[in-house]
């Protein structure tokens, strides 16, 4: 028997498989083409305190192997998501992770505060969205500003904590290192690359915000290296994501460190997405016999 | 269960310089299919052409379980599309969105398409069985020019403009629709195509009272309503909020519509 | 008639197409399938003050839609070029741009020196070159290394000197900005960005040296907003570069504010890629009724 | 002058479960290839499996104008080369690299390879005519031995063993070889396959003071010497150096390389 389940400081994961914030909705609107109670867990859509209607269309361009978007977190706000999404999304089997971000501090920590009264199983700390104009990435391109509102957002979060950081940076080691010294539980990354596209006929970006958060399979490997990085840097849980599509992709990122994978940008190209990187991972550690996710978790030997 | 479809495609055929018809056996959209719904095709296996590209339905054959699409080669992703023939897979999901509302009691119904706009309204003129039913249809010129055998099969009046007037009148389509509107009444009109060419519509609905459903396009990533990357502005109880295409729309009532972004 | 024709600081290129430095060897290699005389200049593969061996193989690996190399600075050395490639070049109508990297600030200022007394027309300062232990990216990573490496070498750099800048920081705009100051006549990005990829099947890197620098189409919407940044930021011309593979891309990046572009791991896939790229500049200008590059510029019109 | 070819499939032929033959029509290869060279061939449009491939030149019928390749499918490039059929067009440039050399004075020839190996040694053989030649060939098992015939044809003595013995003797090609030494001597001895086979074959023709080609293999960009990534240790005035399998390569002399990285 393959078990492939997995603890990140106490949320119980049934496979190491969460659908990323941002490309999974809440959930509903994929119970059509996947089997949610198969998916280890769900971060929602990042959610503000009040409810926000995002940046203007477009807001997605295609790159090669990629994807720029920049919705701008368009969400309900937190409330409506605690009073909409939590009863379905709590009667399937996957962990509930909540992605939250805000303009100030202060916002962060309210968010926890009422998050953590709430039936879901963990709060990850969106500190590195490109594309809102105040607040949120500022905090997550620096150690200083990751220390600081992972250590006032600590003493409100009674939920395990997860900080999910930007590439966007030079050392993510050291952005890495400053969430854990201030009680991040775990590590996630990456969120996008701030990038760029031009439609060169109308000579103006194809973004109407001018430049957008790149994702997809480009991008894994940066990802790769910055979750091997951090996994190396921190003795917290590191979850990974960018890129990955098939169970072969996140076996490189489990290989490379993480503890879980997020599959994001893969699901809008196959909505099952998920399930079928779940059913990769069973597959390659059947063809390997290892027994436990353990045995491929940072099991990576370099050269 | 899976919704996820690997359809066979039945043929291509080239209509015009830069536009096909892909007839697409699928007995699970044939079943669940209304006009103005679309499906959302991967293109090109691989990472080439990375998204699903949305295609609206152009028509549905219910006895031979197959669907038809026609698509102008824009880039790499109908490029990629226009390749397939007779055999192919095309990986699929739909249909998708919402559909226009056919309407019983209604007598006269026009239809205003433009462009690639065209397409879906074959189908809705197709299900349409009670009323009276006139088709304006605008183009670029001549060589754009599609689909006028079946537009004049499901319709009662066919009216078609091109800009530069190499076939049918000269000019915009909204030109012979006002001009129809001097003697005829219509009940609804349904408009799919360009931006500027929806508005004018709209507001041609709005002076003469008319009913008003639009289609609308955007950009898109999941076509399931998940990524909220295709927003469009609509009206809500404190002005206004973002909706979006694949799932709210992509027909909306014109009136919901704000067309300001 | 449209003129591609392009004046960086002196150095005048018949259209603003250069292969890349470490893409293109020193020219030879390309003669049989292109025609060398009718790209616009060349940037030799990337010299060191004494000859290099370079990194263990395998020094390549494959990723979605990009590459990693982990070459390592194989080259004859400063003087070997001379002696051997440089009659060869200069043979072609293409003007010659030389790649310099060292260990230390005096290795960089010496070949800067010497090259300055030879038959080229620029030097380009590989300051980010990710696949070598000692020196070189280091430089780069920060405002104050790229300040003091480009003061000293402009002492000793008689030829027009462009920095080549690493996307491997938080803030681009800032280390253009300190190359700018200390007398850099043009500015060249992005260089390769870190990344890592891993044999699942080996558990192993694929890489000798386990990362390596990533380039090709992937990197593309990151180099344009880098591009983009840079350029309104700094009053030297930039060159620009990262997955351009045809005339639409190069557009792309002249758009963002590029005033020469080079071409890089295109020329692995398609050995004829600059001239090809020449050709897609010139029938876009055609397209456009453009009649001169200095129309496409920087002319991209922000929302 | 474009060197970049675009050449016509003749035919497409699965040999064995993984592994594929291709002919390629192509004049401009056949009039100048050797054995041992090889060609780059790019398996995908677009981004998908970006890099050209290289893939050894297995035959070249001069009547015809075509070049046989073969080769296993490993990972997506050579599954996209697969299913390429009759009519279409592979992108590929070549011939590339330094062929064997084929000495004139010779009177007994080995040739060893081991997997996907012996493809190029095919080529060679049946181009020395003057001699006698021996031919070791060894394979995973029975599944991947292919072109027995094409090798009966062209060798006088052909031997091969298979990892489980499911075909021919069971164990490492090496051993026959050793065998055959005792009774026989070759003049020369060309190899090509996995390095540790390479490795043995090295030390069997040192030892046996036989003159010894390899045939190597390295992970590739451009594949026509620029981009320096294909290295491969090799002796030099100060030691050793990285020379480049493309085009020092992939033939080397035996007793050039070192075998340490
Ligand atoms: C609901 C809906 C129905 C449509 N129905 C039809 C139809 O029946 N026939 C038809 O020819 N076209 C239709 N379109 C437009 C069609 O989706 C685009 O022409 C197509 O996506 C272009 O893809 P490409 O790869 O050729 O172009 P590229 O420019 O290479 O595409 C790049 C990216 O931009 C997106 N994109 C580009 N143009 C459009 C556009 N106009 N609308 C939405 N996304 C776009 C693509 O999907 C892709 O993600 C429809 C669009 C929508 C939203
Ligand atoms: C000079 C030379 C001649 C060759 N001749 C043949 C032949 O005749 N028949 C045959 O079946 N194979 C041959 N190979 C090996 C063949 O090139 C690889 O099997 C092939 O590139 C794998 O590509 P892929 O996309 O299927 O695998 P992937 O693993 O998806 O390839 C990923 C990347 O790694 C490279 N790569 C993977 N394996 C190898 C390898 N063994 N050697 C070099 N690059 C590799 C690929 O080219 C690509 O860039 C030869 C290799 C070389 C260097
Ligand atoms: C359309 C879209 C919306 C996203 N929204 C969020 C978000 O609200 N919060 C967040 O932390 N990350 C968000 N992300 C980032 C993803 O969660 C993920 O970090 C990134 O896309 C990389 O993974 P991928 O390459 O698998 O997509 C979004 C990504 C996309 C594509
Ligand atoms: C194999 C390889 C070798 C390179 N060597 C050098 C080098 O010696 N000096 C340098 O400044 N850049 C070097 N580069 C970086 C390129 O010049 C260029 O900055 C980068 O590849 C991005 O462009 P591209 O996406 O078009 O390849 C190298 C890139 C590759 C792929
Ligand atoms: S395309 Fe994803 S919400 Fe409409
Ligand atoms: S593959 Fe580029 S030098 Fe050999």
């Amino acid at each position: 028997m393959t078990d492939l389940s997995v603890d990140i400081k106490g949320m119980k994961f049934e496979n190491p498989v969460i659908a990323a914030s941002g490309t999974f909705g809440f959930g509903r609107e994929f119970k059509d083409y996947t089997d949610l109670d198969m998916i280890g867990g769900i971060s929602v859509k990042g959610l503000t305190l009040e409810s926000r209607q995002g940046n203007k269309p477009p807001r997605i361009a295609e790159t090669p192997a990629g994807i720029l978007n920049s919705v701008g977190l368009q969400n309900p706000g937190v409330k409506g998501f605690i009073r909409d999404e939590i009863p379905f999304l709590r009667k399937h089997k996957t962990k509930i992770i909540v992605n939250i971000a805000g303009n100030t501090i202060e916002d962060y920590c309210e968010m926890a505060e009422i998050l953590s009264d709430e039936d879901i199983d963990g709060i990850e700390l969106n500190v590195s969205c490109p594309n809102v104009k105040k607040g949120c990435a500022a905090f997550g391109t620096t150690s200083e500003g990751i220390s600081e509102i992972t250590k006032k957002v600590r003493k409100y979060c009674k939920k395990p904590l997860i900080v999910k950081l930007t590439p966007n940076v030079t050392d993510i080691k050291e952005v890495a290192k400053a969430a854990e010294e201030e009680g991040a539980d775990a590590i996630s990354l990456i969120n996008t690359i701030l990038g760029m596209a031009i439609d060169i006929h109308k000579k103006r970006p194809v973004l109407a915000n001018n430049m957008g958060g790149m994702s997809g399979p480009a991008v894994k490997p940066i990802a790769v290296r910055m979750v091997y990085e951090v996994a190396q840097s921190v003795n917290v849980p590191v979850i990974g994501m960018g890129g990955i599509s098939n169970g072969d992709d996140a076996i490189e990122f489990m290989l490379a460190g993480a503890s879980a994978i997020m599959v994001g940008t893969a699901n809008f190209v196959n909505p099952a997405a998920c399930v079928d990187v779940v059913n990769g991972i069973k597959n390659y550690m059947k063809i390997h016999d290892f027994k436990s996710v353990y045995d491929v978790i940072g099991k990576v030997k370099l050269y | 269960m899976s919704r996820i479809l690997s359809e066979k495609v039945e043929s291509v055929e080239k209509l015009s310089r830069s536009i096909y018809k892909m007839t697409i056996n699928s007995e699970y959209i044939v079943e669940r299919a209304y006009p103005g719904q679309f499906v959302n095709i991967k293109c090109c296996d691989g990472i080439n052409a990375l998204l699903r590209r949305p295609i609206s339905i152009c028509n549905v054959d219910k006895e031979k379980k197959c669907i038809d699409i026609v698509f102008q080669v824009k880039g790499i992703g109908t490029e990629y599309l226009s390749k397939k023939t007779l055999g192919d897979k095309v990986d699929l999901i739909g249909p998708l969105g919402n559909p226009f509302t056919i309407l019983k009691e209604v007598k006269n119904v026009a239809v205003v398409g433009g462009g690639i706009g065209v397409f879906p309204l074959l189908y809705l003129l197709s299900e349409i069985k009670a009323a009276k039913k006139s088709a304006f249809l605008g183009f670029r010129n001549k060589d754009f020019v599609v689909l006028k055998d079946e537009f004049e099969k499901n319709s009662d009046k066919l009216f078609i403009s091109t800009d530069d007037g190499s076939e049918g009148s000269k000019g915009l389509i909204t030109v012979p629709l006002e001009e129809q509107l001097k003697s005829s009444k219509f009940d609804i009109i349904y408009t799919c195509g360009p931006t500027p060419m929806i508005k004018k519509v709209v507001d041609i609905a709005k002076e003469n009272e008319i009913k008003c459903q639009v289609s609308l396009e955007q950009r898109m990533g999941c076509g399931i309503g998940a990524c909220l990357v295709c927003a469009c502005k609509t009206k809500s109880d404190d002005g206004w909020k973002y909706s979006h295409v694949c799932k709210d729309g992509p027909v909306f009532w014109s009136n919901e519509v704000i067309f300001d972004d």
